[in-house]
């Protein structure tokens, strides 16, 4: 069941590598932007999205039809680590390119396909992902907002919560329940709508992050009306479609890179103090990124094969060991070179310090706590 | 302790208890602080718990004193409590006169006299721009020595911690110290224990608050239609919380019973040490039952655990006492066993 | 709740302790015993165990007039800490003088404690724990060996398993139900009886340990007639007299030391090669044990002052956290100094790991699992 | 792999699942060892894989070769099979004719070589009780030579590993050696990061076959009327096994293709590292989830944690590959993530 494949990139794939990491480069010494920390989640910054856009590089993987390149997934998985690496701040369009766009591709109508990836790709479009609500968390089967049927569309009712950079998008594609809730079949009566985020009745409300810092919401809906050609899929199935949605978002380099700048500075910082014995210890977290990268590699290949079904329990790995080496690195770090965190402070190292800390205790919670991904791959690994 | 002082004790934490709310917390963000606490505690002799008869003292000692500055952590008080109270000990411990108004200290390299004048700059410090005084280190040719300052003198600039906290540089530039006294290596390693001591105070403080909010709100929350505590992944979280945190209290109970016996340096070294790996532990778990809502500003739980991770960074940490124990078994012929149980050399 | 006593030993005590540690020391120089790690379970030594008997170091807090010394739990601390420390062979005597001696004093008859006592005192009379069974393991309440009412006394039948060094002991306390077996009631109708192991009808079996030792047994009982007089305590009384005992097992230095000998060597190879950074490194280890020794120091002295019910919580801890430290000690020496360890190894620091490595998967699992305690601890602290 | 290759690796699967049982692995309790197996191992032709033609050897490549040892490590298969295929590896690298017989190998400075006779003593040398050759590391003011040496000619002390595996100590005494060769730094550092190849495949294999064992077991077993695998905690262990497994596997076939593109150093320094790990967390869940009965001798799961807990500590260790990796870290004024993405000096 882990006969994952091994990757060795292409010269043309390293080129491209390069092309990335020097557009990259060019912008930082320019200063078009600063890296930071777990910046795909929380480095917001349209116009830097446009610029990407323009590059041709969201929605690499579509169709050209529908404004994207038509490249592999290794393309992709090269570029999104390569965006990683450098700390870039792509989480604007971050959701529309990793999750709307598949899930429309996969499940939307032909007229959606045409209205939203071409805007997606350009990047000027952003989605939000509707799935948590107040009283839900973990168990997304209790979700309540519900949308019901009138005349040429649907009206919608509820409260989402969490929502990553709501108030920056465009739109939402939200999980709610278009049956009655039936305590006995929670998971039925699910469906997937496009709600645009300026309608009448969307209230967004800020939450402030414990760093003071902003990027989830609450988004409100009161009486909102959804036309009928904004359901996505079908009616009732939105719990499946939502579940591939949540694998494809599992194992990508985000779940291993978010705190990958200050192991970069750590292993400078030992470096430039000819510290050897703290090397040696910060070589485990290399060896670390090393095998989880070729895990992550390997699943993404075998996506790009079509083997959705053999992926779901390496996906979920990927992100359970990945996020948890994330959390790591800061901890492991302090303890080899001494530093004082600092949102603020000159040193680099001291303010990734700072944004790493404040940011980890998020990644074993977000797209699946941990908690979630051992019972789900302990049930795959006993149906085998 | 004694009943009087359980007294003083009880008095300290229904003052914090009833007057510290999250918003007077949140002070800080908006760069004011607890004025009206601080009042409070001058009003009823918080101050002047062990200090010197001399000195105007009444009563208490150094344990009591440690238990006062593990209640502001516990209450996370937005006030110099910790600093102004170990800036005077600095200032008793070298014979000095010492100070009513704010104080802040530093233990830091950073400061040379020359001439009698004081310049250069520190990072950092502890709640410099809202203090009137500064105790700190000097050095010179003629060695270590522990000096009073009036930062009216000197160039504040402001910087914060990761719970918004004042962390400032000040910068002196050929300044007269009101007052100056040597300090010697051996008071210098005394000095940086009680510094380390009054840490671990603060930090057990806030990990007994942590404690608390977690095990209420896995009580009050529910998933998948049970409280969360029944989950035996939660249960585990809670037990591994109630383990460092159990930790944590017996080892500042025991830095304290230390202190009373004047035999505490490597006491001190193992509670810093342990108390890290702790804090570690604690701050994950903690925020993991919480999931979300623990990492929102409206929620206290990040009120206690951005303090935990910053003061693990400040003073003498963890590195610092790891050095100073492999320095001493490396030089000493000990047997580890007699180490541990304290009987070295008895037969 | 975690308010716990700190100890400074009294000159006496420390003058107790050095008494002991060079008897230890006397004995290791005169090749009486070879130190070993986890030599409280496994160190079977009767000639050893009679030594420490006639010292009067067997029964030390118990009453004079069954043998005992009347010294404080602390004394008795101290004795097993250096025991321990010394890797001193103590398995023979070590649960008749830990449990069965303080559960006869608390529920036992006259009669038992003036029969047992002074034997147990003596290092002449060894006992088995009964409790576990072949499909109990941490259920214990599932138990199924069965005593019948019979004319005098009771007829049992059925298994005991895991049975600590069964085959040196001369009486086993098991746990057996003495009314028929209630799925709703699983706790109730237990009972704890005195078997004779030399009383016909009982076999024991060993259970050859991976490393090929045997310290463990199966132990069947085939109409084995036990007489009224060898029930303890109240019938049906087994289950909270059982669970009382185990609380009491729970936080000793055991839970700490077990491997404390590889510790010391391992500070010993580090000194010896002059390697600050591994004794850096390994200061963690001397912290977590000055930590873990503090509580449960804490918890002998509130248990000495009877204050059973706000220890139950603290001492599972230390079991909790300290089988795990006593885990962590080979994984973490063996990164510090290079070895190839060897049960037969010239090299004390190779010896010692080897025997680490082979007990420690134990520690976690006897005498309560982890996830078992995890489950108590957080139940205790949601009722508070 | 090819079609022919997945054959050659299915047949020694099935000759290993079908022949090894726990009693032939317990052979070597009784300082015996699975002769059978060997035969018919020589018999299919599985010494020829990766050697050269001109040495008989009937195809196949290190990949397939390290495949098969995968495999003997799976079943914990008690006899030299790593050992005298690597011992051949050895003789090839350094152009010296290759041995039939039963053959053993040792990289560890120990021998020395004067007036073209060998001298010295090397202590855990695997399998040398049972060996006709030993294919060795000698130094000598030369230089380093790996030399064939006639075991007939050698004291062999015996010793085991924690699994009972013979690790002998040889001693020679002015030994003329069979045949000789000079082997360079560079040569060197290749032999030993095959060797640590050989090693991790060994390790995979016994990584895979705990895995398998763990998983049937909690399935099968019982506990408060349930089968384990539903409990939260035992949930959390199947997962920590499945993803430690997953990385080992995936480590074990990253090295493979590493391998196959001649710049593998860095990849074998990690992979080595990360399963050592890994080897760690699995031993530990494997054994808390089967609890007492994987204690025992009579169940198979110790079969393969005792191997994995002596393998970490043969041969070149995470330590040795940690330091290699520092030096060259150290040395080397590389970007990190092009050394991570193995574009170091291209732009």
């Amino acid at each position: 069941m882990f006969q994952l494949p091994t990757v060795q990139f292409t010269e043309e794939q390293e080129a491209f590598r390069l092309e990335v990491r020097n557009f990259l480069q060019a912008h930082i010494t320019k200063g078009t932007f600063t890296p930071a920390i777990d910046s795909w989640l929380s480095g917001v910054d349209p116009s830097f999205s446009k610029l990407i856009g323009e590059k041709g590089w969201i929605g690499l993987t579509w169709p050209k039809k529908y404004g994207g390149q038509e490249r592999s997934t290794l393309d992709r998985y090269i570029l999104t680590e390569e965006f990683l690496a450098a700390g870039a701040p792509v989480a604007a369009h971050w959701f529309a390119d990793r999750q709307t766009g598949p899930l429309l591709l996969r499940y939307g109508t032909e007229e959606q396909k045409q209205f939203f990836l071409p805007k997606i790709a350009k990047g000027e479009c952003y989605f939000a992902i509707g799935l948590s609500e107040p009283n839900s968390g973990s168990d997304l089967a209790s979700i309540r907002t519900k949308a019901e049927k009138v005349e040429g569309g649907w009206i919608v009712n509820g409260q989402k919560i969490w929502t990553s950079n709501a108030h920056v998008c465009h739109y939402m594609v939200a999980l709610v329940r278009t049956s009655p809730y039936d305590e006995k079949k929670k998971h039925s009566g699910l469906s997937q709508l496009i709600i645009d985020l300026n309608a009448e009745g969307v209230t967004i409300v800020p939450i402030k992050f414990l760093s003071g810092e902003y990027h989830f919401n609450e988004v409100f809906f009161d009486n909102v009306f959804v036309p009928d050609n904004m359901v996505v899929g079908e009616t009732g199935n939105g719990w499946e479609q939502g579940l591939a949605e949540l694998a494809f978002e599992r194992s990508g380099p985000e779940r291993i890179l978010s705190t990958y700048l200050l192991l970069e500075e750590l292993i400078k910082e030992l470096k430039h103090q000819k510290n050897k014995d703290g090397l040696k210890q910060a070589t485990k977290l290399l060896a670390q990124l090393w095998a989880l990268r070729n895990l992550s590699i390997g699943v993404a290949k075998l996506l790009e094969s079509g083997n959705a079904e053999d992926v779901a329990i390496p996906a979920s790995l990927v992100k359970a060991i990945g996020t948890k080496f994330e959390q790591s690195i800061p901890e492991i770090a302090r303890l080899l070179v001494e530093t004082y965190p600092n949102l603020e402070a000159k040193r680099k190292f001291d303010r990734y310090m700072a944004q790493a800390i404040l940011h980890a205790p998020s990644f074993t919670i977000r797209g699946g706590t941990t908690e979630i991904l051992y019972g789900m791959v302990a049930k795959g690994m006993v149906e085998k | 302790m004694s009943e009087m002082k359980e007294m003083i004790l009880d008095a300290a934490g229904r003052m914090l208890k009833e007057n510290i709310s999250k918003d007077v917390v949140d002070l800080l963000e908006r760069d004011d602080w607890a004025r009206g606490i601080w009042a409070l505690f001058e009003e009823t002799g918080m101050f002047n718990v062990a200090i010197s008869e001399k000195h105007g003292g009444a009563g208490g000692d150094l344990e009591d004193l440690l238990h006062i500055v593990r209640l502001t952590g516990k209450y996370a008080a937005p006030m110099p409590y910790a600093e102004s109270t170990f800036a005077n000990f600095l200032l008793e411990a070298t014979n000095q006169a010492i100070v009513k108004n704010i104080a802040t200290y530093s233990l830091k390299e950073g400061f040379h006299l020359q001439n009698d004048l004081i310049s250069g700059s520190l990072h950092n410090v502890r709640w410099a721009r809202h203090a009137d005084y500064l105790v700190a280190r000097v050095d010179s040719f003629q060695g270590t020595q522990i000096a009073l300052i009036d930062l009216q003198k000197a160039t504040i600039e402001h910087s914060n911690n990761l719970a918004s906290e004042p962390r400032d540089t000040i910068i002196l530039d050929k300044v007269k110290p009101i007052s100056i006294a040597p300090l010697s290596e051996e008071q210098l390693f005394y000095t940086l224990s009680i510094e380390t001591a009054f840490k671990i105070a603060l930090m057990t403080g806030a990990i007994e608050r942590i404690y608390e909010i977690t095990v209420q709100y896995s009580k009050k929350r529910e998933q998948f239609g049970r409280p969360i505590h029944r989950f035996q992944l939660v249960q585990q979280h809670l037990a591994q919380l109630a383990g460092e945190t159990a930790i944590a209290i017996t080892a500042f109970h025991n830095v304290c019973a230390a202190i009373q016996s004047k035999d505490f340096l490597h006491e001190i070294a193992f509670a810093r040490i342990r108390i890290e790996d702790a804090i570690t532990t604690i701050t994950s778990v903690a925020h993991q039952i919480h999931a979300a809502i623990g990492m929102t500003h409206e929620y206290t739980l990040h009120q206690y655990t951005r303090r935990l991770w910053s003061w693990r960074d400040e003073g003498r940490n963890s590195p610092f006492w790891s050095n100073y124990i492999a320095d001493y078994l490396l030089k000493h012929d000990v047997d580890l066993w007699a180490y541990l149980t304290k009987t070295i050399g008895k037969k």
